[in-house]
Parts: C-alpha cells; structure tokens; sequence
C-alpha cells in the first residue's frame, strides 16, 4: 500500500501468492535494503495518485452543490494549513486518530477485529476523568497515572471481548458490537443529571474538569496544542517496534497468520488473543485519555469524542495496517475533517463531501489496479498484505 | 402478565426486527457465498435514501396525480435498485479488484453516509421535498383474527410479510435446492465447486447482488413503512446489528430472524417499560423468566438435531425449563418495590443477553470456510 | 460413448503450456486407449497435473490440441470435460467437509423433485443416494451416502471422489496420485476398483511417482520430465531403475543407506496412553513402546488409527486422558508444547502448510518459531534481527533450501523446500527426542532422499527419532524397530530385519490375532 | 476510451490548481498573511482590525457566523430555527449572500475551534446555539471584545448560577416547560381517548426535559384523569435526535396504546414519531418551529406546535447590534403556540379560550409548568419565572 518507506519492513505476502510474484518481491526488498528514491517515489506515486483522482472525483460532487471544486479544495487546503491555529487543529485532530488508529491496526496483527474502540474511547475516556478529578497529587504523579487510568481502562473493556473469544470463541465483532453499545449507554446515563460523574454546578450533561495537575501540558502557550501529539508519534514507533522487533510482536503476529503453527510453537494463543485485544483497546483507550486531558475544558462531555470509532478502522486499513502508514493516513483525515470547516464557510461546501472523498481515497487507495491501469505505472507486487477478514466465518479453531 | 402486553411488545419487536432481518439476509447471501459484507450500513443507508427520493420525486414529477402507493412501489424500486449498485461496487472491489472485503465494506459505509448526508443537504432539505406517506397496513383476513398470533403476525402492512417469506423461502433456498447447494459449496471450498463447473466468482456477484436487493428492501421499510420520509444517518447502526444477528443465527435465515427478533423485543421492552405501568423489576424478572425458557428449548432442540447421546444433559435441559417456568410464576406471587431503571439501562437488555447467549450457547460459532478469501485459479 | 473399434479415447498433440517464468508443459504428446490403463510416471513438478488440469479444462493450453474419440475438441471448463466424459480425481480431494457423501455426489449436477423451478426445486437426496448406491454396488465402492464427508476416512473420501465422476457418467477417468494418502492393503484396493472399472468400459489414466504402483497396475507407462515426455514404455519392457532413471534423469538409489543403530539408554517410554479426537472419541486406547537413544522406531499404520492424536499427544498438543509419557526420567504427559520443545523434543508436524510453517512468514521468521524468545535470537524480549539473518542464512546454506533470499516467504517455496525448513528448525537445537510425522508426503525424490539422510544423521548423533509414515517403504527403509497401530493400539511391533511388506500389511490391515506381548520379545 | 478523457481532465485540473496556487496569496483570504507571518499570528492569535477591514473590504457592514449545536442546520428544529434566523436577521441588514455563513458541530470538542474560526475570518456577530455551548462562547467573547455573540439557549451565569452578564454576550434563552405546558394543554383538551402520548430526544438535554415535564404538567393540568406516556429514546447524544426509525416505531406502539394526541420534541427522532402518527391518524403537536411549515407530511393532522421564538429573538438581537440596542445578558423570548392551521376548525372554540386563559395565568407566574412530579425528569434546570 505503498507507505513502507522502511528499512526491513518484515515481509508479508498474501498467501498462495505465486513464485514469479514472490521472485519480484524479494527482488524489490532487496533493493528496498539499499533505500533508493527512485523506490519511494514509486511507493508513494499509487497513494498520491490515489488521492488525487478522489479529488477528481469528488469535485464533479461539488459542482453539483454550484460549487467552485478549486475554490472548495483551496479552502479545504486553507482550513487544514492555512495559518498556526490551523494546523494545530489539524494536529489536533489527527492524534486521537493516530492512537486509536494504531490500536485498530495491531488488533488486525493478531488477527482480530476491534469494532470496539468507539466504546473503548468512551470508557478510557471515563476512567480519565475519575482519575483526574477524584485525585490530588503533583502534576509529576498525576498526570501519568490519568493517562495510565484511561489506557487501563480501555484495556480492561476490550480485554472482555477477547476473554470471550479465546474462551468461547465468542466471535469478537459481534461482542465488540454490544460492548460499544453498553459502554456508551451507560457512560451517557453517568454524565446525566441523577448519574456519578455529573459535574453538579452544571446544567451541562458534562463531568468535572481535570485538576491542573492531570492536563497534558501545552507546546505553544495560548495554544490549543498540547503534547499529545507527539505521544502518539511515539506510540506509533512503539508499536512499530512492538510488532517487529519484540518477542511478543512475533507471537501476536503469528496467532494473526496461523494459529494452528501458534500452538505448534507452544505460542499460548488464548493469553495471546486476550492480551492483543488489551493492548488495542489499552490504545483506545488513551486515544480517548489524551482528548481529555488535553483540550479544554478537559472534561467529558455528551458529544464528546464521538465517531473515532470507525474514522480508526478507516485510518488503520488507509495504512495498511502498518504503525507507520497509520500516521500518514490519519494525518491525511485529520486534515481534511479540519479543513473541512473553512470549505464550507467559504465555499459553502456541505462537510459531508469529505466522507465521500475519504470514503473514494480508501477504495482507490487499496484498490491501486484501478489507478495504476488509469495512469500506466508499472505493476509492483504490494507487500505485508494481512488478510483482515480472515477467521471471520471459521472462527479461530 | 396480560396477554395484551406481550402482544403489543412482540408486535413492535417484529417491526423493529424487520429491517435487521433484511440486513441479516443481505449478509447471509454473501458471507454463504464467501464474500464478507460489513457494507450492510451504507446499502441499508443508500436503500432509504434513494427509496425516498424515488417516491417523493415521482409524486411530485406526476403532480401527485397517481395514488401514493404507486408512487411507495418507484420507491421501493429505486431504493433496491441503487442498493443493488452499491453492492455491485463492493462486489467488483472484492471479487474482481480482490481487494480485501473488511476494507471495501468500510469504503462502501462512508461513501454511503456521505453521499446521502450530502445530497440531503444540497437537494433534499433546501427543497422541502415531502414524502409520500407509508404502505397501508394489510390485515390478512383470517388469520388476523387468530388471538395473538394473529394480531403479532398478521396484522403489519405488506413488506412486514415479505421479510417473513423471505426468511422462511431463503431457509429452504439455501439448504434444499441446487442454487443453495452450489452457493454453499462456493462459500465452503471454492476449488472444489470449481472442478464440478461450478462458476465462483459468478456466483459470488449474483450473491452479493442479491444481497444488495436485500439491504435495499431493509433500508427502504424504514422509509416506506415506517417514518416516511429520509432522515439523515437514519439506519444509525442497525447494519451492524443485522451483521451480529446473522453471526449469532449462525448464518442461517431462520437463526438470523430469531436473534433479531431478540433484538427487537429488548429495544421494544426499553420503550414499552416507559410507560409507566409497568413494574421495571416485574418485567426483567418474567422477561428474564421467558429468556430462561428459550434457552431451554433452544438446548433442547439442539440436543434434537445433533445426534448426540443426551443422557446427562437431559436432566440439565429438564431443570432449565423448570427453572423457567418456577421464575415466571413466582414473578406473578412477588410484590415487587417500585423502583425505576434508567432507561439508559433498559434499552441495554439485547446487548448483554447476545453476549451471554454467545457465551453460554452459541459456542464457537463457526462460518462459511472460504469467507473473506478472493478465490484465483492457480 | 465407449467404443471399441476407435483407436484412442483420448489423444494429446504437443500441448504446451507456460506460466508466468515456468515452462509448465513443453510439447507433450501422448494417448489414451480404450479400456486401458496408462500411468503417467514423474517427479512432483514435471508437469503432470498441469497437464491433467488442461485435459479436465481447469487451464487452457497454450499450444497443441486435444482429441477425444479422434474427434479434436475444446475444453474450455470442467463441464466441458464431463460432457466429454472425462472426470478426474485430484490429488488434494475436492470434497465439501460439511456436506453429506449424496450432496457432494450431486453438486454441478442435482437432481430435483419435480416442480419446474429450475434452480429453486428441491432437492432430490433419496433418489440420488439411491443411485449411489446402485453405482457402488456396481463398482465395489461401498460407502455411507449420507455421513459428512468430514467424517470420513481418507480411503472412503477417495471411493466418493471416484463415485462422483463416475455419477457424472465419466467413461475417462484421470487418478492424480491417488496412492499417496493410501496403505498398500487399500492401495490394492483401489487397484481392484481400476480394474474392475477397466473391465466395465473405462479408461484411465493413473498418475503417480511411485514406480512398484506402476509397474503393478500399468498397462502402459509415460514418463515425464521438467514438462516434457521422456518416453512411453510398458511394465514388460522396462525395469524400475530404468523408470527411475528416466523419470529422475540420473542413476537413485532406491534404499537409504544406514549403519547399524547402537540404542543407549531409552528417551521416550510412552505406557498405556490413552487419547481423544476433537469428536470426543477414543481414537489412542493404551498404546505403549518406548525408544532408546540413536534409534529409529517407526510407526506403521492406516491413515486415521490414531497416529495423528498419539503424536500430538507427544507434542503436547492434545491432552492425553490417560496412561503416562517419560523423557528421559521426566513426567511429561501433560507437559505443554513449549515445554517439551525446552525438553529437546522436535517435531516436523504431518502437515507442514497447517502447522508446521506461517505461509506469509519470510523463511527466517519460520526457521526461528521454536526458539525465537531465547537467545541468541532475543533479549529481554526485544528481538536480535541480525542473529535471526545469521541463522537464516546458516540453515539455508546447511539444508540446501532452494530459495532467492531468506526474506521469501515460505509459501513461495516448493513443498520440498518448505519441508527443509522444518527439519532445519527442528534440527538446529539441541534436541534428545525428533518426532517426524509423515516427512516426505508428496515431495520429489530428491528431497526424499534428503530428508531420510538428516534423519538417519539426526539418529546416528544419538538421537531418538519416533518415525511417523503411511510410506511403507519409507517406514522399512528407515526404521531400526517397527510398531503397528490399527484403530488406536500398537498390534504388533518388530525389528525391522524382522518385517517385510506383507507382514506389516497384514497388521495393518488389522488381520491377525497375533498377541502383542509375543513379538515384542523379538524386539 | 474512457481513460483518455480522464487523463485529458486531470491535466486541465493540475493546469488549474496550479493557477490557483499561483494567485492564491491575493485571494481574500485573511488567513493568507497570517501564514506568512505565524510568529505574530502566535503572539497575537486575535486581531480585531484585520478582521473588520477584511468586512469593510468585502463590502460586508457586518459578518454574520452560526455555529450549530452537534446537528444539523436543517433538523426542522432548534438549529435550523436559528440559522433561519440568522439569515432572515442578515436580509433584514441588508447583508449579501456572502456576509453570513454557518458551521455544522459534528463534535463537542469542535465547540471552540468552531466559534474561533468565525472570528479568525474576520465575523463579528456570532451565533451560537445550544446550551453546551454556553461556556465556550462567553470564553471567547472575553477574549473577543469588539466581536457580538448571541447565544441561543444559554443562561448568562456564572459556576453558581448566578447571573453574570458580559457585555458583548446576550443569551437568548426559553421556557421549554411553558412550550410544553401549552401543548400538553392542547393534547389533554383535545383527546378523546383520554391516553396522549409525547416522544422525545435526549433525556439528559435540559431543553428537551423541560419540554417533557412541562407537557406532563399541561395534560394533567386541563386533563386530571388523562393519561399521559412519554418516551425518550435511550440513546447517546450521536442518536438520540437523528433516529427517525426509532420515534416512528414508537409512535406506532403508542397510537397501538390508545394515544390519540402525540407530542414531539427532540430533532430527527420527534419528526419520525409525528409522521407515523400522523399517518396512523392521531392529532400531533410540534415543537420549536411551527412544524406545519417545516414538516410537509403532517400538515393535515397537526394541531399546533410549541414555539420558541427563536427566529424572531434571533432577528431581534442582531437589530439590535445595528441600531446599537444590544446590551450584554440574559433575554428570555416568549413560549406560545404556533396557529392551528388546517384544524383551525377541529378545535372547539372554549378549547382556545381555555387555553388563552392558560396562556394567561403561564405569564402571570400563576402556573409553575416546570413543577416535578413523582418519576419525573431530573434534567430540567427550571429558573424561576421573573
């Protein structure tokens, strides 16, 4: 999918590739060894043209609504990079997705489907706030264990699903499913006039803020930007490295690729299963933790954090399900759902053209025969393809 | 517990299961063929949507001249045809382009909710375009007058009875005709229907496609027979609800039908316990009563079929049904405290039941074998 | 259909066939007489099956052309096969596990009860189980009509891939290695059926790699290599080196040369194991030998009599519910796979795609998956990607692994190669115990050889190899000892100066009343 | 074919994106020299004269920005009263197309950013509307001085509910109860079945609480033995108002109940209850707006509907920017109830003299519509009537 600039990016083929395939393929990553440019330009000709002909597209949708399609896309551009505060906000928005995103991704690793991490936000979310409000203790103490409490959090509601699974092959989407349902519900009647955490001087269906000591510190003063940012950077090399470079990243990713060969290799595959299912939703989890902790007024609200659930499915497939490409993809979305606000103010746009154009930019994007047969690029072998739908019907064992 | 209670609530559960039932069967149709269909939200959308714009803009390019069921019928139409189209997109991505099933349903989800979304901002909602009403309930002479069945079952208008022929005609399609025969034997081992002649990956678009009449008809009850007009994301979510009822009817129509009907009743039980006259702790407890019993004869029945020595289990079978029946009563000796649930909470029965049911019953629900793989002649 | 006074019922003329970088088939000509049979002989990859799969309209071929009864035709699909006639049986079954025999029977060509729906009518299963069964009594193919095929044993699955061409009305019938899975008691079987069906109008071509089969049963043989005809001879005519050479190019040795075994003190003592398959079912009842360090002690036996489960009982892959299993002075009978594994088990796994290997995993990550979390490949549970290369390319070198580099992935390996890597995982720790399941199934001769010589060496340096094989030549050729299993217990076990083909056939056939005890004292 | 004429398009639209770039920096963008200059922009993240030059320089006496509440603009309901409002008040000041414009809340968190791009781009009265907002805009309005907002729906107070007025702030608040009181007056006088029925929103929504517990009150009030079922749809704030389907299939149990009168208050979810009972034949009321207007499809069997004024308040406060009559604080707009319309006739004339007496005795203060009762709605923050 073209966002492997990496050295070494480990090797993944679809299986029943055939031989001369694979024969190019190493070829390439043998080059790859050697990082030459003319390579990362062919990788990343398919994505840029990919998202170019979605613009393309996209702008005869625009025309409809007596729009100017440049004038759009101009203000589009102008919204997510115009000036400072817009490439905060831009920054701002690409972070939960980051986050959630990688956790999305490294459940597909192991194989499993997190639909959850709508509800796992939420509840991340939740626990942040209990944390940060109920607790007093310097800021060097507190606002660890606020993330830590979110990231558990998380943990803990996806870890459920998992349990179910690996103990009674509950299948993961449809537990995943309920447990969105649940955790929002409940979090909707908790932040209600009769429920715990109303903040009471509110009419406001709205928590307490954060003390001071919880709230992620800003980069610029009078900025929105705080330093999430950049702990979502980390965390994509953390998982990055996590799955490639650690013992655990290679028993998560073969329970993802075989689980038959897992338990041959004494790979105990229902710890496994569970503990992936953790760390996606201890991910989505502190996707949801780090809203809060860094945007005012640093507390939950009704509202809040709504519909990363399924932008962090979207993100993590755009990326190929690789840590690093997740970073570009939700950099690419958090743009566009920024910009999006300066297009309709000025263009008089609908916002709703920006799920179109994210929705064609996905299809064109994993669908790159159609591009490559559109603009003659020659055909490249893609690589560590994962097969996300795999032991959907079949289960696990 | 009165007779007309539950009459009403199996009532509304059915309207309410309708459009997961659809949902489920578009899923059925592909997923039996091998192909994954988390798209099933953005056809149920785009069904609505176009179902509506169908009806309105015939009533009102012929001056509403016609009688408004005509114009109901363009709708239905138009709605399953445009979600035939959609899901022809997620056919060619999938079969032809291979590319990987969970990824083009996403793509068809957010195409769909945008385009709705935006078309209903620039066209729909500037115009005022009004709808046509809904399809007139169609009582079936005799047999709605049958006490409870009768009013639960045979009083609905008519697409209401199309999703039962459906799910009753796709039980028998699928598991005692030569087309069920084929399309199962491409979702189980693509090769082997291969070297019988069998064409996979026609069959997998006529599948899929079909699917798409089915998403079409789920999207389009909800305009034309029950709000009657588009609202925007109005399927909100049910698509994924019918994936889950299909995987917990363990991708049979039938199956499908029941757990949505689950689902239907709990959401239907959440409204019902709002009006007021109805001890919460009460309602949970014979509901619950009547869940206990369901499993039992659920148990039962699968003991039946399986050819398993059931000795052992007997006994169990025996005090869950008891269990039941003990549960349903004594509700009926008790005198409840009033205390009222939040209805947050109430709403939340389906959710928990499914998960426990998964648990507990279901066991390793397992699919199609060839589901999610591209088939390619080697 | 069936003619006498034709000359050929199938006639191929210089067929060609080419894949992507493969010269699949260059040129092939041959033909096929009534009521004959004709072998086709060759190594894994000369071509054979494309072939087959191009007469049976799976693949078109790009050159030459086909005639069936003299008249040229154009097979474009399966259906056009069939309505010519020609059925085939594949190598790997194409049977649907989840449904009955009688559906896998009619799939492509249902019957159906009246009613003109087409498609939509249902079903006609006693009609066509009826018809099944006239046909089986027919041919001598008995079989459940309605049991699911996933029931089955592999013999019977065969009779049912048989039953269901010949449903079609197949008057050519092409056999792709349908010995391979097979004992020689069924293997003689099968080869009652072929005859029989000879005898009532059919013609087949059987194809295989096993020279003692063709000589056997052929009436005439062509030979294939690297995709081009060799030669068609007839049993009277040739010798089996003369097969085997021409078939592998070069002179083989037929026997694996090994020296005597010095058996040390004893590894592995299994007692009185019992064992259950996933259907909840005793299928190991009480099995009990034992094996001495530096020797070879092969386990005969039908497909499905419990050797599967005995193995993973071994491996720590299945819990055994009864009986007890000793390395060396340890307990392990319920010991997990990862233990053993640090106990200094091996195990090359009877099917290596399934558990032996991640397809998508390049072939380092594969050589690495029983060891990866100790050094030198990690540390502190962070990986050393530099000693997995090393590694790789160490075993790569070692095991002659044909491959373009070590980032491969192993599904693009040929299933030699892929077995290679198994053994070079197994074989590159220090082990006390090598458990090998089924090593050589559907590998070339090359490999073949290969393999029994690592395993012989793995014996000689001392260790206790448990030899798993429905191969009796390979089980003969290798073994120092010899156990039998039939439906779950060891009848009977023997040196192997002591055994002969028919003898273990015999046991395995499960035939004689031989008490166990006895000839264990020969051993 | 096909794939010629792409290519053809995608060279013209690179040609033209290009010439786009190339004149961009004079397109009146007043984000354009901020870019150039981010490091004054940081320090000073707020300029007031720029923005008002940029309207001076548009031709614009004024610029006009809505921020909508999670929604959208045109739910025939709250926001779109607004915005209409917005654009009716605009008209009135004789502004061009190009001098008002809206964003749509697809998150809380967007609140801000949302009502700080307005002022970026140089607006100078801002409405927003909804009561979350409240905090965020009276935020901005102390940074923003020189900048109008109205805020529709929030009380000018401080944590403790205090008032406290900002002087370049009006809030432009309701009495949902007494909307709700008066249809409930209208539902309890005119069913005959003696069972009226309400769907509603978000239950956690203040607004729609007190729409709720003032109708309970109404019926009760005119109606003692009637009885009245009201349902909320148990959802999170992301459904609660968009699920049509849900008001409409809940609608239908309640007209299976008896209900001959239904009430809807709560965006999408009402507006799907009121059609279907309409189609089954019972009388409905709105909500916010006059629905008859706005709702095509119930327009023959509607009664009235709970106004708020919003449009007009909304119309009224911008004015006033103009004229100078804008004072800072809280302004409370008149609950009433929206014509009869096509029932004009259904409703018998002591009905309406009923209810202008209600009406009455509602003003006076005789009447608390918001008084709760056993089970009621705890969400509703009733201030005291002045």
């Amino acid at each position: 999918m073209g966002w492997n600039l990496f050295k070494k990016v480990p090797p993944y083929f679809k299986e029943k590739s055939g031989n001369e395939r694979c024969a190019i393929t190493s070829k390439e990553r043998s080059q790859k060894r050697r990082l030459n440019l003319s390579d990362l330009l062919a990788n990343l000709a398919v994505p840029i043209l990919a998202i170019f002909t979605a613009l393309v597209v996209a702008s005869f949708a625009i025309l409809l609504s007596g729009a100017n399609p440049l004038q759009a896309y101009a203000a589009l551009a102008a919204g997510a990079f115009g000036n400072l505060d817009s490439w905060i906000e831009t920054i701002l928005k690409t972070t939960p997705l980051i986050i959630a995103g990688l956790g999305v991704a490294l459940a597909f690793r192991g194989g499993l489907f997190n639909i959850g991490v709508e509800g796992q936000i939420f509840v991340g979310s939740i626990a942040t706030v209990l944390v940060g409000t109920k607790l007093q203790a310097p800021a060097i103490i507190h606002l660890p264990l606020t993330l830590l409490a979110g990231t558990l959090a998380g943990a803990v509601w996806a870890a459920i699903p998992g349990y179910l699974k690996a103990k009674y092959g509950a299948h993961e989407v449809i537990t995943t499913i309920m447990t969105n349902y649940i955790a929002t519900r409940i979090i909707t009647w908790s932040i209600g006039a009769r429920g715990p955490l109303r903040k009471v001087t509110s009419v406001v269906p709205e928590t307490n803020s954060l003390f001071e000591t919880a709230r992620l510190p800003n980069l610029i003063a009078d900025t929105r930007l705080n330093i999430g940012f950049f702990i979502a950077l980390l965390l994509a090399v953390v998982v990055y490295i996590l799955l490639f470079r650690t013992v655990l990243g290679i028993e998560i990713r073969t329970v993802g690729m075989n689980l038959n060969a897992a338990r041959y290799c004494g790979i105990r595959v229902d710890r496994n299963i569970i503990l992936t299912m953790a760390l996606s939703g201890g991910l989505a989890g502190m996707a949801g933790a780090v809203q809060v902790m860094g945007l005012p007024p640093y507390n939950f609200t009704a509202g809040f954090n709504v519909g990363y659930g399924f932008d962090s499915i979207a993100v993590a497939v755009l990326g190929s399900i690789n840590p690093i490409g997740v970073v570009f993809s939700s950099f690419l979305f958090g743009a566009m759902d920024t910009g999006a606000r300066l297009m309709q103010l000025r263009a008089k746009v609908p916002v709703e053209i920006i799920t179109i154009l994210q929705g064609l930019i996905l299809m064109f994007v994993s669908a790159n025969q159609i591009i490559r047969s559109l603009y003659h690029i020659r055909v490249q072998e893609k690589e560590d393809k994962v097969n996300l739908s795999q032991g959907w019907g079949g289960g696990k064992g | 517990m009165d007779l007309n209670l539950f009459t009403g609530l199996f009532t509304l559960a059915i309207i309410k299961a309708a459009p997961l039932v659809f949902g489920a069967l578009c899923g059925l149709l592909g997923e039996r063929s091998g192909v994954i269909n988390i798209g099933i939200e953005g056809m149920m959308l785009i069904g609505a949507f176009m179902s509506f714009l169908g009806s309105a803009l015939f009533n009102k390019w012929t001056g509403g001249l016609l009688p408004p069921n005509v114009a109901l019928l363009v709708g239905l139409l138009v709605g399953v045809v445009s979600s035939v189209i959609i899901a022809a997109l997620h056919a060619v991505l999938s079969i032809h382009y291979k590319i990987d099933q969970v990824i083009s349903g996403t793509v068809i989800n957010l195409l769909a909710v945008g385009i709705t979304n935006y078309v209903a901002n620039v066209y729909i909602d500037p115009t005022h375009l009004s709808g046509v009403g809904v399809f007139p309930k169609l009582p079936i002479p005799i047999l709605s007058k049958i006490p409870f069945i009768g009013q639960v079952l045979f009083s609905h208008q008519p697409m209401i009875y199309l999703m039962l022929v459906l799910v009753i005609f796709l039980q028998y399609a699928v598991f005692h005709t030569p087309w069920g025969l084929r399309m199962r034997s491409v979702g189980e081992h693509p090769r082997a229907a291969d070297t019988v002649g069998i064409n996979v990956n026609r069959t997998r678009y006529i599948n899929v496609i079909l699917g798409g009449v089915m998403a079409g008809l789920g999207g389009a009850i909800m305009v034309l027979e029950s709000v009657g007009r588009f609202q925007k994301l109005m399927t909100s979510g049910r698509g994924f609800i019918a994936l889950a009822a299909l995987i917990f009817g363990r991708w049979t129509s039938v199956g499908a039908f029941g757990s949505a009907l689950l689902f239907g009743f709990s959401e239907a039980l959440g409204v019902r316990l709002q009006f007021g006259d109805l001890n919460h702790i009460y309602a949970l407890v014979v509901v619950s009563g009547l869940a206990v019993l369901g499993v039992g004869f659920f148990w039962l029945v699968r003991k039946l079929i399986a050819k398993e020595s059931f000795k052992k289990s007997y006994l169990s079978i025996g005090i869950v049904l008891l269990l039941g029946c003990s549960i349903l009563v004594g509700a009926n000796l008790v005198k409840f405290p009033t205390i009222s649930i939040p209805i947050e909470f109430l709403g939340l029965l389906p959710y928990i039941l499914t998960i426990f049911v998964l648990t507990g019953f279901v066991r390793k629900a397992t699919g199609p074998a060839a589901v999610g793989q591209p088939y390619e002649k080697q | 259909m069936k003619n006498n006074n034709i000359e050929t019922v199938l006639k191929i003329e210089n067929i060609t066939k080419r894949f992507p970088g493969v010269l699949a088939n260059d040129a092939i000509s041959f033909d096929l007489r009534p009521q004959e049979i004709h072998c086709l002989l060759g190594e894994n990859g000369a071509g054979k099956s494309t072939l087959m799969n191009i007469i049976y309209g799976l693949y078109q071929q790009d050159e030459g052309r086909i005639l069936v009864n003299d008249e040229d035709v154009d097979i474009q699909n399966p259906n056009d096969a069939l309505r010519l006639g020609i059925g085939m049986v594949h190598q790997h079954f194409m049977l649907i596990p989840v449904m009955t025999v009688t559906e896998n029977l009619m799939l492509g060509h249902e019957k159906t009860s009246g009613m003109p729906l087409g498609k939509l009518a249902k079903l006609d299963r006693q009609t066509v189980s009826a018809e099944l069964k006239v046909l089986a009594d027919q041919y001598g193919l008995s079989v459940d009509p309605d049991a699911y095929v996933e029931d089955l044993s592999v013999g019977e699955a065969q009779r049912v891939e048989i039953l269901k061409i010949l449903y079609k009305g197949a008057e050519i019938l092409i056999l792709d290695e349908p010995t391979a899975v097979l004992t020689p008691q069924e293997t003689d079987e099968l080869f009652e059926i072929m005859r029989s069906l000879v005898k009532q109008g059919k013609s087949i071509i059987f194809i295989t790699h096993k020279l003692k089969e063709v000589l056997a049963i052929a009436d005439r043989i062509t030979v294939l290599r690297q995709g081009k005809t060799v030669g068609t001879t007839t049993p009277h005519e040739t010798s089996m080196h003369e097969l085997a050479s021409m078939m592998v190019g070069r002179d083989v040795l037929l026997t694996v040369e090994k020296g005597s075994s010095n058996p040390a003190e004893v590894v592995l003592k299994v007692e009185d194991l019992w064992v259950k398959d996933n259907r909840n079912v005793e299928v190991v009842q009480g099995v009990s030998f034992q094996i001495r360090a530096g020797e070879i002690y092969g386990i005969a036996g039908v497909q499905g009599n419990g050797q599967t489960e005995l193995v993973e009982a071994l491996t720590g892959l299945r819990k055994a519910t009864g009986g007890m299993v000793r390395l060396k002075d340890q307990d392990v009978t319920h010991a997990n796979a990862r233990s053993l594994t640090k106990a200094g088990t091996a195990h090359v796994p009877e099917d290596r795609q399934k558990h032996g290997l991640v397809m998508g995993f390049s072939i380092d990550t594969n050589l690495i998956l029983q060891t990866y979390y100790q050094l030198p490949f990690s540390e502190h549970g962070f990986i050393d990607l530099d000693a997995i290369r090393e590694n790789a390319e160490r075993l790569v070198r070692e095991f002659d692994v044909r491959t373009p580099s070590i980032n491969t992935a192993v599904s693009s390996l040929s299933g030699g190669n892929q077995q290679k890597v198994i053994m070079a995982r197994e074989l590159s720790r220090p082990i006390q115990l090598l458990i090998v399941n089924q090593p050589t199934r559907g590998l070339d001769v090359g490999s073949i050889e290969f393999i029994h010589k690592r395993i012989i060496e793995a014996r000689d340096s001392g260790v206790a190899v448990l030899l798993v094989s429905a191969e009796l030549d390979e089980i003969l050729s290798l073994s120092d000892r010899i156990g039998v299993m039939f439906s779950g217990k060891i009848v009977a076990e023997m040196d192997a100066e002591a055994a002969d083909r028919r003898t273990l056939g015999f046991y395995m056939a499960g035939l004689s009343h031989k008490p166990v005890e006895e000839s264990r004292e020969i051993g | 074919m096909l794939k010629k004429h792409l290519s053809k398009l995608v060279g013209v639209l690179i040609v033209l994106s290009v010439l786009l770039a190339a004149c961009q920096p004079a397109a009146p963008a007043p984000a354009a020299p901020a870019a150039e200059e981010p490091a004054q922009e940081e320090a000073a993240p707020m300029e007031e004269e720029a923005p008002v030059e940029e309207a001076a320089a548009e031709g614009c006496a004024y610029k006009i920005g809505y921020v909508s509440d999670v929604g959208k603009i045109n739910d025939q309901s709250f926001n779109q009263a607004s915005w209409t409002g917005v654009e009716e008040g605009a008209k009135a000041l004789g502004l061009s197309e190009d001098c008002y414009s809206f964003i749509e809340t697809t998150d809380s968190a967007d609140y801000e950013v949302n009502i700080r791009s307005f002022v970026n781009e140089g607006y100078n009265i801002i409405i927003t509307s909804g009561f979350a907002m409240g905090a965020v805009t009276r935020q901005v309005a102390l940074e923003n001085p020189d900048v109008y907002f109205i805020g529709v729906g929030q009380e000018q107070v401080n944590e403790n509910f205090e008032p406290d007025p900002y002087a370049n702030v009006v809030g432009l608040n309701f009495r949902e109860d007494v909307g709700g009181f008066l249809a409930g007056a209208v539902a309890g006088l005119m069913t005959e079945s003696n069972v009226v029925g309400g769907v509603f929103g978000c239950q956690f929504i203040p607004a729609v609480a007190r729409y709720e517990v003032g109708y309970h009150n109404g019926v009760t009030y005119v109606n003692p033995d009637a009885k009245v079922i009201n349902v909320y749809h148990p959802g999170s704030i992301d459904v609660c108002f968009a699920d049509a389907t849900f008001g409409s299939e809940t609608a239908q149990s309640l007209v299976n109940e008896g209900v001959d009168v239904l009430y809807g208050a709560g965006g999408l979810t009402a507006n799907g209850a009121l059609i279907t009972a309409c189609n089954q034949g019972a009388y409905v009321i709105g909500t916010d707006m006059d629905q008859f207007l706005t709702l095509p499809e119930v327009k023959d069997c509607i009664l009235s509907s709970a106004l708020k004024d919003i449009e007009v308040g909304v119309i009224d406060l911008i004015k006033a920017v103009d004229d100078g009559s804008f004072t800072g604080g809280d302004v409370y707009a008149p609950s009433s109830l929206a014509p009869f319309h096509n029932l004009d006739s259904v409703v018998p004339d002591d009905v309406k003299a009923q209810l202008e007496e209600i009406m009455q005795k509602l003003y006076a203060g005789e009447i608390n519509p918001c008084t709760p009762f056993e089970g009621s709605n705890p969400n509703t923050f009733c201030v005291p009537i002045k």
